[in-house]
């Protein structure tokens, strides 16, 4: 087959990018039918760096470019510029769809963020949570802020009454453990990382007590473990609060298996990996392919945790996704209709 | 005898001079903490009407600001050392995640067993900073751009060792160094205004090597040289004091605190991972010069840099209490920096001031 | 005399640009004092800090101590008896006297302890025996640069030393620091030590040495016992003609009132109260610590004043910094020159041009023109330099001091304060300079001058106030401007 | 003349003294450009059997390099200026971050015109600038603390602007600044190498501000002053230089600088988000020393900063051009840092004792 070489740039060292970089290497090596070369490029979190990176992968003549980006205003410039040198452009994880020429890129895959926070909204809804503390990931992230405006949205949705309407509540958030009775908010910052997720956890029980709260919404794996120590080192029993979470890595698997938590959401990077490497193949054997989708995410809570404990896509493990994927337990084809079109780019 | 004499009388009129700096940071602490309990006595009387204790004075919180201050104090022990010595070292941050990185990695998928991979991990960060140290005091170059490759490079090598990943330990390898010691009195965990009082074995680590290196910068001849090299290492040398090898002590001891400090760090994260020790380098030089040593070097003192640990996470911490948002957080952490700063040098300027126009009334 | 501890023979010392000694022999006996002479740049400095460690010379030549061959660090000399205090400050300003004494040479007890009461005790005991008004816990940054070198010269004290070497140690001492100094060298040297004395003060020079080596351009002219050399040979023998260390100078007649103080105080100083004439040389004598070089400080602006009032040529000023003071075309020729002087990485041309930058009105810089005016002043004042582009921390302290002198000509200013002007300058240069004052003079301008140095205050200037703890305790006109009376009125009978 | 003649004969003589680190840095540079090229060559040869050009050397991709290091390299500028100074700022990566937050918030959300906006959003970063001046100038207190806190709270500031989120631009407001110079000769574009070039105006502005910050400090009296003041601040108070006011100046001439390289900046990105600045004052200060500035103050040139920011962005161009990991990237740019300021340390010593053997030699 003829060789192709594929830029692939990661906005930050992140275990999620990087699984999807290994899926994607995997797959295409095990794979007689593609010859590829897969440069991949970690940033540092800053907007410059992808674009010196897509500059980069331009001069050096890679035949397509895939991206996770740092935000959706860098990455139309990024479209514009391998559009000019006329090189494909894959965009994957985090939306660009505000981006104008959002349509020019050869696909985007991404998980709905907002979608992910619904259902933990949901969950805590069902569970009569009504003092939720909310750790976001990094401020000021579009993911972190969906997952917030996801979880608020289901409240809504369930006729709760708000301080304000969830889109509004999202934007201008409030200090403090505020809101109505049906629902209060503490909003706080855990960087995504369990140390500052821990630390923030362990200052709030200091200041609202074992009663100020009766839920927790880590928005991540990492930032749920250091949620839970918070509470245990602090003498509390996790299993007396609502907890939930984003991600569904293998160990939130256990945790809601054994109830230490309520629910989590299977989200795993492998299929980003993997439907980049169908539409790669795809876009260089010049098929159609579905070029904007969102992968499907796994609502699993205590009680539905035994039934889809097969079907839990892998997180972490790739020689497990590989195994899973063989043996037909897990979707993967991005073809298949649990896949859904992105709205407005069907 | 006289000679004592004067000499103790003397002193009170340097006092000012010399001890102005771990008095700034003090104050500063002191000043904050009963701002934030005023705030929380009205604001607990406002809400539900009765007078609470105030939740920053919890026992419990005030060992929870202990123990979040651990890591970045002891790191802050080996930066006040180099910086007194004139130096600074912009690579603890990056060295503490590879460290971390490094000790999970051959524990994990090496099978090592956890005490030689501390071991071994503590042995790298003080090779390291050998490498660093011998070509800042040989070459006599600047300290920060050694240091600042140095960090550039430890992110490589921290990422090459897990290929980018992240390593999650199991709870047994290092939750020993974590244990409560609350727990051996009773095991049910002690209670006080309903939070339970946590001290893990670690912060013990962070007040014993406090103490060491104050006695070691303060009483030994190591460490007056160390104050000796920092204020002018050219008369030093003159002064037959090995400059080179002073200098590199110096950042051996500092390897020594960032293996410590990043076990501990590593203890409470538990994986091995690059944002570990992102930025940390920043926290602990704000935690060192807010306790008044100097940049310059030869200047200041542990004490200081101790208090100014704890300060950095009071900051946070309080503000999380009282329900700021972050965002303003960060712009009350950075005015009390420079107010620190700033009201230090202002206090100096006033009180030589007085002190000038004391003597004149008295002569 | 006594076998020689410390040898040196056929020593070479090459730097870039610079030969600065070669094929030097030199010997110091035990209990003698020997005293090198010579002009500023002639190498002495060097000379003592290859004894000291400090420099390592060319190979080919050899250093004998005790009878070893030795190799020296300045950590082995020290071990080995050798105390050096330098012609530069050598301190540590941020640590306390005590804490600069023992800076490497800390006593210990327990292992690894200091002790702090023994050093302490000890520093106090030499500080009293060099009748220090300081004591051994001020801190070093606060003291003045004549107690600065006392701390110096104490650490020399405290320890027991075969070898003390002293490269120009009064020239920030008045007149009763340095017969106290000459007296405590004496007794040091009667205890068996062996002492290198450098000065440019031939009088001390005469007093102390039992003998005496001049170096000239790096190479040794001559070593001889003190009684077999007089005054004139030893002159000529540095400098290569004659020259008196009076200087006879021309008399001009007295100008116009240049500069006034009216009461002023302020920056430490009391009630001072002066007229300085175009024409004339106004001294300033006293004691180190007096508050004359504080005194000059207020005058430049560099000081706010509390009180009083200065005129500049009759009007009344109000100077808020030093740029204030340039601009009324005053110069301030600072004491300390590595401090407070020179820009010590920068090129002999940008350091002689940055004081006039006030006065220039174009905001752009001629580089060749700096370069000129570099290369004017070296010729004019003979610094011992290749060109205007050499940095100036190359340079030997006299000819630093000639920079600092350059930098200030170069303002072409009215009013001069120059404190001690010839601190380090060789016994030629100095009358180059002395000539350059009288240039001065005869121009019209006004000279105000500080300076320890006695002779030099009594052959230059027409009138000299005396100052002592800030005040002005009495003036001296021309005809009764003597060594005994300035000293008299500095000491003024009460204790310091 | 003779005088001048004689000035330039000379010239050659200390030319290792005064140029070594503008040398090193030059050296270092053209050192990794001919490995890079040569490694091209061979790969290409082995790979394809017939040699290519290499695609370092393609004029679109040098052109890529100075597009990338045009930010970086604009707010080295005002960097240079305040460590000349003796100072240095530690806030211009948050300051750039919270200036392209403000501005894209007051265009976006509250319908400025571009042109005000970047205006105040200059005025805003020059405020910001001279308040921290003023504290440094009059205080006179570390510069690397009171801008360590201005960092952290520029990063409050900039997050409290658009409440954490991002902002994204329209194309319209900020595309003129990035028109392709090449389009108005060819508006089709121009290709080499099948590659178009690309040069957009704003790439000008950084050429033309490097040359007036050039001149500005090697041929005006406030440049000879900044070096006076970072030498020896004493000695230029009392040769008739304000100091604080110097000081002042530079800060506000860096707040200038970071205003410009933050709407360079912003053009490119195109959103307003609190990364855009992040570690950007790392990259700034190690271009900055790389190019021979001395950390100390005083010493070093605007040149050596200019092919300080080339060399930094041209090893990682090279790197991704040759597809090396990104792990191995960052080992490499922090050993070339390490090795640019050990090299130039080395290189000087090594020209020292030359000359003087070859004086030896001579005489
Ligand atoms: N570190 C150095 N680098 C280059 N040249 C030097 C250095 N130190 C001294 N020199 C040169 O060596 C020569 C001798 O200098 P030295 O300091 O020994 O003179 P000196 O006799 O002590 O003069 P002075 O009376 O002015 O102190 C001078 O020409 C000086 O410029
Ligand atoms: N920065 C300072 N802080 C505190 N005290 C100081 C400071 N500078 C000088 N002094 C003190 O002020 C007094 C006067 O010093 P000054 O330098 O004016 O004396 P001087 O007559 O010029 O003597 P010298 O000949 O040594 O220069 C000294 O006792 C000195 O210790
Ligand atoms: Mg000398
Ligand atoms: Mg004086």
């Amino acid at each position: 087959p003829e060789h192709k070489t594929i830029g692939f740039y990661a906005d930050n060292v992140d275990s999620y990018y990087a699984f999807e970089t290994d899926v994607l290497i995997a797959l295409s090596e095990r794979d007689p039918e593609v010859n590829w070369t897969i440069d991949v490029k970690t940033g540092t979190g800053s907007a410059a760096e992808q674009l010196n990176a897509v500059q980069d992968f331009i001069s050096a003549g890679v035949d397509a470019i895939a991206v996770i980006q740092n935000n959706a205003g860098t990455t139309s410039e990024c479209i514009q510029m391998a559009k000019d040198a006329g090189i494909p452009y894959f965009g994957m994880t985090h939306s660009f769809a505000s981006a104008p020429n959002a349509k020019d890129a050869a696909c985007f895959i991404g998980f709905d963020f907002v979608q992910e926070g619904y259902y933990a909204g949901l969950d805590a809804y069902n569970r009569g949570a009504k003092k939720v503390v909310n750790v976001e990931g990094v401020l000021g992230q579009g993911s972190a802020g969906a997952q917030s405006l996801g979880f608020i949205q289901a409240y809504e949705d369930n006729g709760v009454e708000l301080v304000s309407d969830s889109a509004t509540w999202a934007a201008e958030k409030n200090s403090g453990m505020d809101g109505t009775e049906g629902l209060s908010l503490y909003w706080c910052s855990g960087g995504w990382m369990k140390d500052s997720a821990k630390t923030q956890m362990t200052n709030i029980i200091s200041e609202l007590g074992p009663d100020g709260f009766d839920g927790v919404y880590g928005q991540n794996d990492p930032m749920l473990e250091g949620i839970i120590e918070a509470l245990e080192e602090a003498g509390l029993d996790p299993a007396d609060y609502w907890l939930g979470g984003g991600n569904g890595r293998e160990i939130s698997w256990q945790w809601v298996k054994d109830g230490i938590v309520d629910m989590d959401v299977n989200q795993s990077a492998a299929l980003e990996g993997d439907a980049l490497y169908q539409m790669l193949k795809a876009y260089f054997a010049g098929e159609e392919y579905r070029a904007y989708i969102h992968p499907y995410l796994n609502y699993l809570h205590t009680d539905n945790i035994d039934e889809i404990w097969d079907s839990l896509v892998p997180f972490s493990d790739l020689d497990q996704y590989l195994a899973k994927r063989d043996a037909g337990l897990i979707v993967y084809d991005i073809n298949d209709p649990l896949f859904t079109d992105v709205e407005g780019f069907a | 005898m006289s000679d004592i004499r004067k000499h103790k009388e003397k002193k009170s009129f340097l006092i000012f001079k010399k001890n102005s700096d771990l008095q700034t940071v003090s104050l500063v602490t002191v000043a904050f903490v009963i701002a934030v309990v005023i705030y929380q006595l009205i604001a607990g009387v406002s809400k539900n009407g009765v007078v609470a204790f105030p939740s920053l004075l919890y026992p419990s919180n005030i060992l929870n600001i202990l123990i979040q201050a651990t890591p970045v104090g002891i790191l802050a022990l080996g930066m006040t050392a180099v910086m007194l010595a004139g130096g600074i070292d912009l690579s603890v941050g990056m060295m503490t995640s590879m460290f971390s990185m490094f000790v999970a990695k051959v524990v994990m998928h090496g099978g090592m067993h956890i005490g030689w991979a501390l071991l071994l991990g503590i042995m790298i960060c003080i090779t390291l900073e050998i490498i660093m140290g011998a070509i800042i005091s040989v070459l006599n170059v600047e300290s920060f751009i050694i240091t600042l490759g140095g960090q550039i490079a430890c992110r490589g090598i921290g990422l090459l060792i897990t290929r980018s990943q992240e390593v999650a330990m199991d709870k047994q390898h290092l939750g020993w160094l974590k244990e409560n010691l609350f727990d051996l009195i009773n095991p049910e965990g002690i209670k006080i205004f309903s939070r339970k009082l946590q001290l893990p074995y670690y912060v013990l680590i962070f007040v014993a090597l406090t103490i060491i290196t104050w006695a070691l910068l303060k009483y030994t001849r190591f460490g007056r040289r160390i104050y000796a090299v920092g204020n002018n290492p050219q008369a030093a040398y003159l002064s037959g004091i090995n400059v080179r090898s002073t200098k590199l002590l110096v950042y051996i001891f500092n390897g020594l605190c960032v293996g410590i400090g990043a076990t501990t760090l590593l203890t409470r994260v538990g994986t091995g991972i690059i944002t570990v020790g992102q930025n940390l380098e920043i926290d602990v030089i704000a935690a060192v010069v807010i306790g008044g040593v100097a940049m310059s070097g030869g200047k200041g003192s542990v004490m200081g840099a101790f208090i100014g640990s704890i300060l950095m996470f009071t900051i946070s911490n309080a503000m999380t209490l009282m329900g700021i948002q972050s965002e303003w957080q960060y712009v009350v952490k950075g005015l009390i920096i420079i107010i620190s700063v700033a009201g230090g040098a202002l206090s100096h300027l006033f009180s030589t001031r007085k002190a000038v126009r004391q003597q004149k009334a008295a002569l | 005399m006594a076998e020689a501890i410390f040898r040196l023979r056929n020593i070479s010392k090459t730097f870039p640009g610079v030969k600065a000694l070669s094929g030097i022999d030199f010997d110091l006996c035990p209990g003698e004092i020997h005293c090198i002479c010579g002009e500023n740049g002639a190498g002495k400095s060097t000379l003592i800090k290859i004894i000291s460690g400090a420099y390592q010379p060319d190979p080919g030549g050899e250093i004998t101590f005790e009878g070893k061959k030795v190799s020296f660090t300045p950590r082995q000399a020290l071990d080995a008896g050798i105390q050096t205090i330098y012609q530069e400050h050598n301190v540590f300003p941020m640590l306390s006297v005590t804490e600069n004494i023992f800076a490497g040479l800390e006593v210990v007890q327990k292992g690894i302890f200091v002790n702090k009461k023994d050093m302490w005790e000890q520093a106090q005991k030499a500080l009293k025996y060099l009748h220090c008004a300081f004591d051994a816990d001020a801190l070093v940054g606060t003291l003045s640069s004549g107690e600065k070198k006392l701390v110096e010269i104490a650490k020399a004290l405290v320890f027991k030393r075969k070898i003390i070497i002293l490269d120009e140690p009064t020239a920030s001492f008045s007149v009763s620091e340095i017969e106290m100094l000459l007296d405590v060298v004496k007794k040091v040297a009667a205890r068996g030590v062996a002492i290198a004395y450098i000065s440019h003060h031939l009088d001390e020079v005469f007093r102390l040495a039992d003998r005496i080596t001049v170096l000239r351009d790096g190479l040794l002219v001559l070593t001889a016992d003190a009684e077999d050399i007089d005054e004139s040979t030893l002159v000529s023998s540095m400098v290569g003609r004659d020259v008196s260390a009076f200087y006879h100078r021309e008399f001009f007649d007295r100008g116009e009132a240049a500069l006034e103080a009216r009461n002023l105080s302020g920056n430490g100083v009391h009630d001072i109260n002066f007229t300085a004439y175009r024409g004339q040389i106004l001294g300033f004598a006293g004691m180190v610590g007096s508050g004359r070089s504080e005194l000059m400080t207020l005058l430049m602006g560099g000081a706010k004043k509390d009180a009083g009032e200065v005129l500049v040529e009759g009007r009344t000023v109000d100077f808020h910094s030093p740029a204030d003071g340039i601009r009324a075309r005053m110069c301030y020729i600072t004491e300390d020159r590595q401090h407070a002087g020179l820009f010590l990485e920068h090129t002999i041309a940008r350091n002689s041009i940055i004081a006039n930058l006030v006065n220039r009105a174009s905001f752009f810089i001629h580089l060749d023109e700096d370069y000129r005016v570099g290369q004017k002043y070296i010729k004019e004042l003979r610094t011992r330099a290749n060109d205007a582009n050499v940095v100036v921390s190359n340079l030997s302290g006299g000819n630093q001091q000639k920079v600092v002198l350059a930098k200030w000509f170069h303002t072409n200013g009215e009013i001069y304060l120059f404190d001690e002007p010839t601190r380090g300058i060789d016994v030629g240069a100095k009358q180059e300079i002395y000539q350059v004052m009288l240039d001065l003079l005869r121009q019209g301008k006004c000279i105000i001058m500080v300076s320890s140095d006695m002779p030099e205050m009594v052959s230059m200037a027409d009138r000299v106030m005396v100052m002592k703890n800030g005040r002005i305790v009495g003036s001296l006109d021309r005809g009764e401007i003597s060594e005994e009376n300035i000293l008299q009125l500095s000491i003024g009978g009460s204790t310091i």
